[in-house]
């Protein structure tokens, strides 16, 4: 069992585009993903109406298949979300497809039954 | 390389994790999020290990900063031991690259060197770096 | 357990001087993106990490034709390869 | 005349922060500031709804203060505005007041009327 | 210090800006967001004078990388004379620093010593960085 | 007209003597934020620049009890003197 916890958005950086292709992999491999923990800035990841300039690649609208696909649960901490303007009044408008908001609880409780907890954020 | 099949991950005994806080309080809040969780980890019982490296030892910089309007992290830091964080670790390298004092650490504070360091990486099952 | 180090953009060579204290045989570090343009211009570091018993990959994206490296004692790998490189280690610590 | 040219957001750094202090400078002394023309990341510091802590600086809440006060331009910037998620079919919905949607042609035309254009922006 | 008055700023002559991009594509979208800036001013007629420096020299680099499934700013740059952008500067510090062959830069780049560079910026009313 | 170099956040001090072969007497360097923790650590550079006529200034920004410093080679000021050395300057560049 695996746990990903992803600390950059799309836009910056890297690290956001390898967890993405990382969790790919492991789809391909069979093996269990417990979830994505989206956590800092890397909770844009879960903005919708982000537009993705066609010749790129669409690194949320990957995230989204893989949690229809997979049902992969893809967390957004509360507090990171909060700070990031992913929680106002009506945050469904707000948040794409296949993702949700969750406290740091869930990160807790995902490293405890996970065998590995992977990391992927750039310096900021 | 030969891969494992999935169902064969060795078994780490499993204990808390590292909390490994290593981006200056100024970059953002990244620095802040590795407090947040290493509490948050405290407050499941979870026995975090927190440790600050490179730029994140300037988390722990006195007179309380509160860089760029936010607020100062030495003040949370300094409540650890009310949520059971007993020890926070220090690179002692990075304390002397950003010329801090090490006089000025919180009393919980242990200086580590690189090797120890180390060691400590090498006995957690799973680091979260921030 | 070994611990698999994973290097992306850092900022300079000193990083991975830095970094040198950590590693125990039978580590391995991961250079990613830019990490790999500074660490292929320490190559004395390089192989004494190799002597060392630890083993250093570079992502391949596969985005581009990634250039094949000159020096053997980085290999290569993609993310099926980092995959198994995660399953091998007790842990992943991102040095930043 | 003065234009700035602001490419981080609050959460990211600390040159939003420097920018809307020395913003505040320059009016108090008395100068006019053509605009503040948000890039990059920096358009984030038009997004809505995002929640500051009560014991930290709303740096959003003081850029509107000051555009209300002044009259001063925030202009996001177009192209950052479609990546960065603040242009959906009702980007009223996500633009903190005081900032509006504007193209790059408006930087060329800032840079060209004022005496000094003064960039802040933290390295990525 | 002394202040001036607010009307007393003394008159630069206005010619185009340089556009000074140094982060690593790889970094974010600061680097892209220059090189559309320096287009935008070129389609206005404002002659950018544009300089890669630092990690900034790395959106020069063949292959044609498209990290992070981003495109390639390479493509876009080798477009510069169409726009009028005759010439671009680059840091030969910053192309050794990265290990870049001088030999694979577009013909229209111009690589310069850190006194050249210097005497770019003293001479620009204006710099906008990236 | 001089120019004023702006730096946040740098890295580490080579960041710092790249910057020096950029400098013209009456040109000034501005440290923000831990741009100052690195530099105060490379005190030959800052009084090498003092005797080309560079000026170093360090920003205040008030949040917080700002050290006094006991370089007295560096010069402190606060977002009004920014603003005055903005005045002073052709143009800033910010350096990363």
């Amino acid at each position: 069992m695996f746990t990903l916890h992803v600390l950059s958005p799309p836009e910056l950086g890297t690290a956001c585009y390898h967890a993405l292709r990382f969790a790919e992999a492991l789809e391909a491999k069979g093996h269990d993903l417990q979830c994505v923990f989206f956590q800092d800035a890397g909770v844009l990841t879960g903005l919708s109406h982000c537009e993705s300039p066609q010749d790129e690649v669409d690194i949320r609208a990957r995230w989204s298949e893989l949690a229809a696909r997979t049902e992969t649960a893809l967390y957004l901490c509360s507090a990171s979300a909060a700070r990031f303007g992913l929680m106002p009044d009506t945050p469904e408008l707000r948040i794409a497809a296949g993702f949700e908001v969750t406290a740091l609880g869930d990160l807790v409780t995902a490293q405890r039954v996970s065998e590995r907890v992977i990391g992927f954020g750039d310096p900021c | 390389m030969t891969d494992l099949n999935p169902g064969a991950l060795a078994a780490t005994e499993r204990t808390g994790p590292a909390i490994w806080i290593q981006q200056h309080p100024s970059a953002g809040l990244r620095a802040q999020a590795g407090v947040d969780t290493a509490l948050s980890f405290a407050v499941f019982e979870q026995s975090p290990t927190v440790v600050f490296a490179n730029a994140g030892v300037c988390c722990l910089s006195v007179p309380m900063a509160a860089p760029a309007g936010r607020k100062s992290l030495r003040k949370l830091i300094d409540s650890f031991p009310l949520y059971d964080i007993e020890q926070i670790f220090i690179d002692g390298r990075s304390l002397k690259k950003y010329s801090l004092d090490a006089d000025q650490l919180p009393e919980f504070a242990v200086v580590q060197s690189p090797g120890e360091l180390s060691t400590l990486v090498h006995s957690h099952p799973a680091i979260l770096s921030f | 357990m070994p611990t698999l180090f994973c290097l992306t953009n850092v900022h300079d060579s000193n990083c991975l001087n830095e970094l040198d204290g950590y590693l125990n045989p039978s580590d391995s570090v991961l250079l990613i993106d830019y990490a790999l343009e500074l660490a292929v211009s320490d190559e004395a570091l390089l192989y004494r990490w190799a002597q060392r018993s630890v083993t250093v990959f570079r992502l391949m994206t596969g985005d581009c034709a990634d250039d094949p490296l000159s020096q053997s004692v980085i290999q290569s790998v993609d993310y099926d390869g980092w995959v198994s490189l995660a399953e091998r280690h007790a842990n992943q610590l991102w040095w930043r």
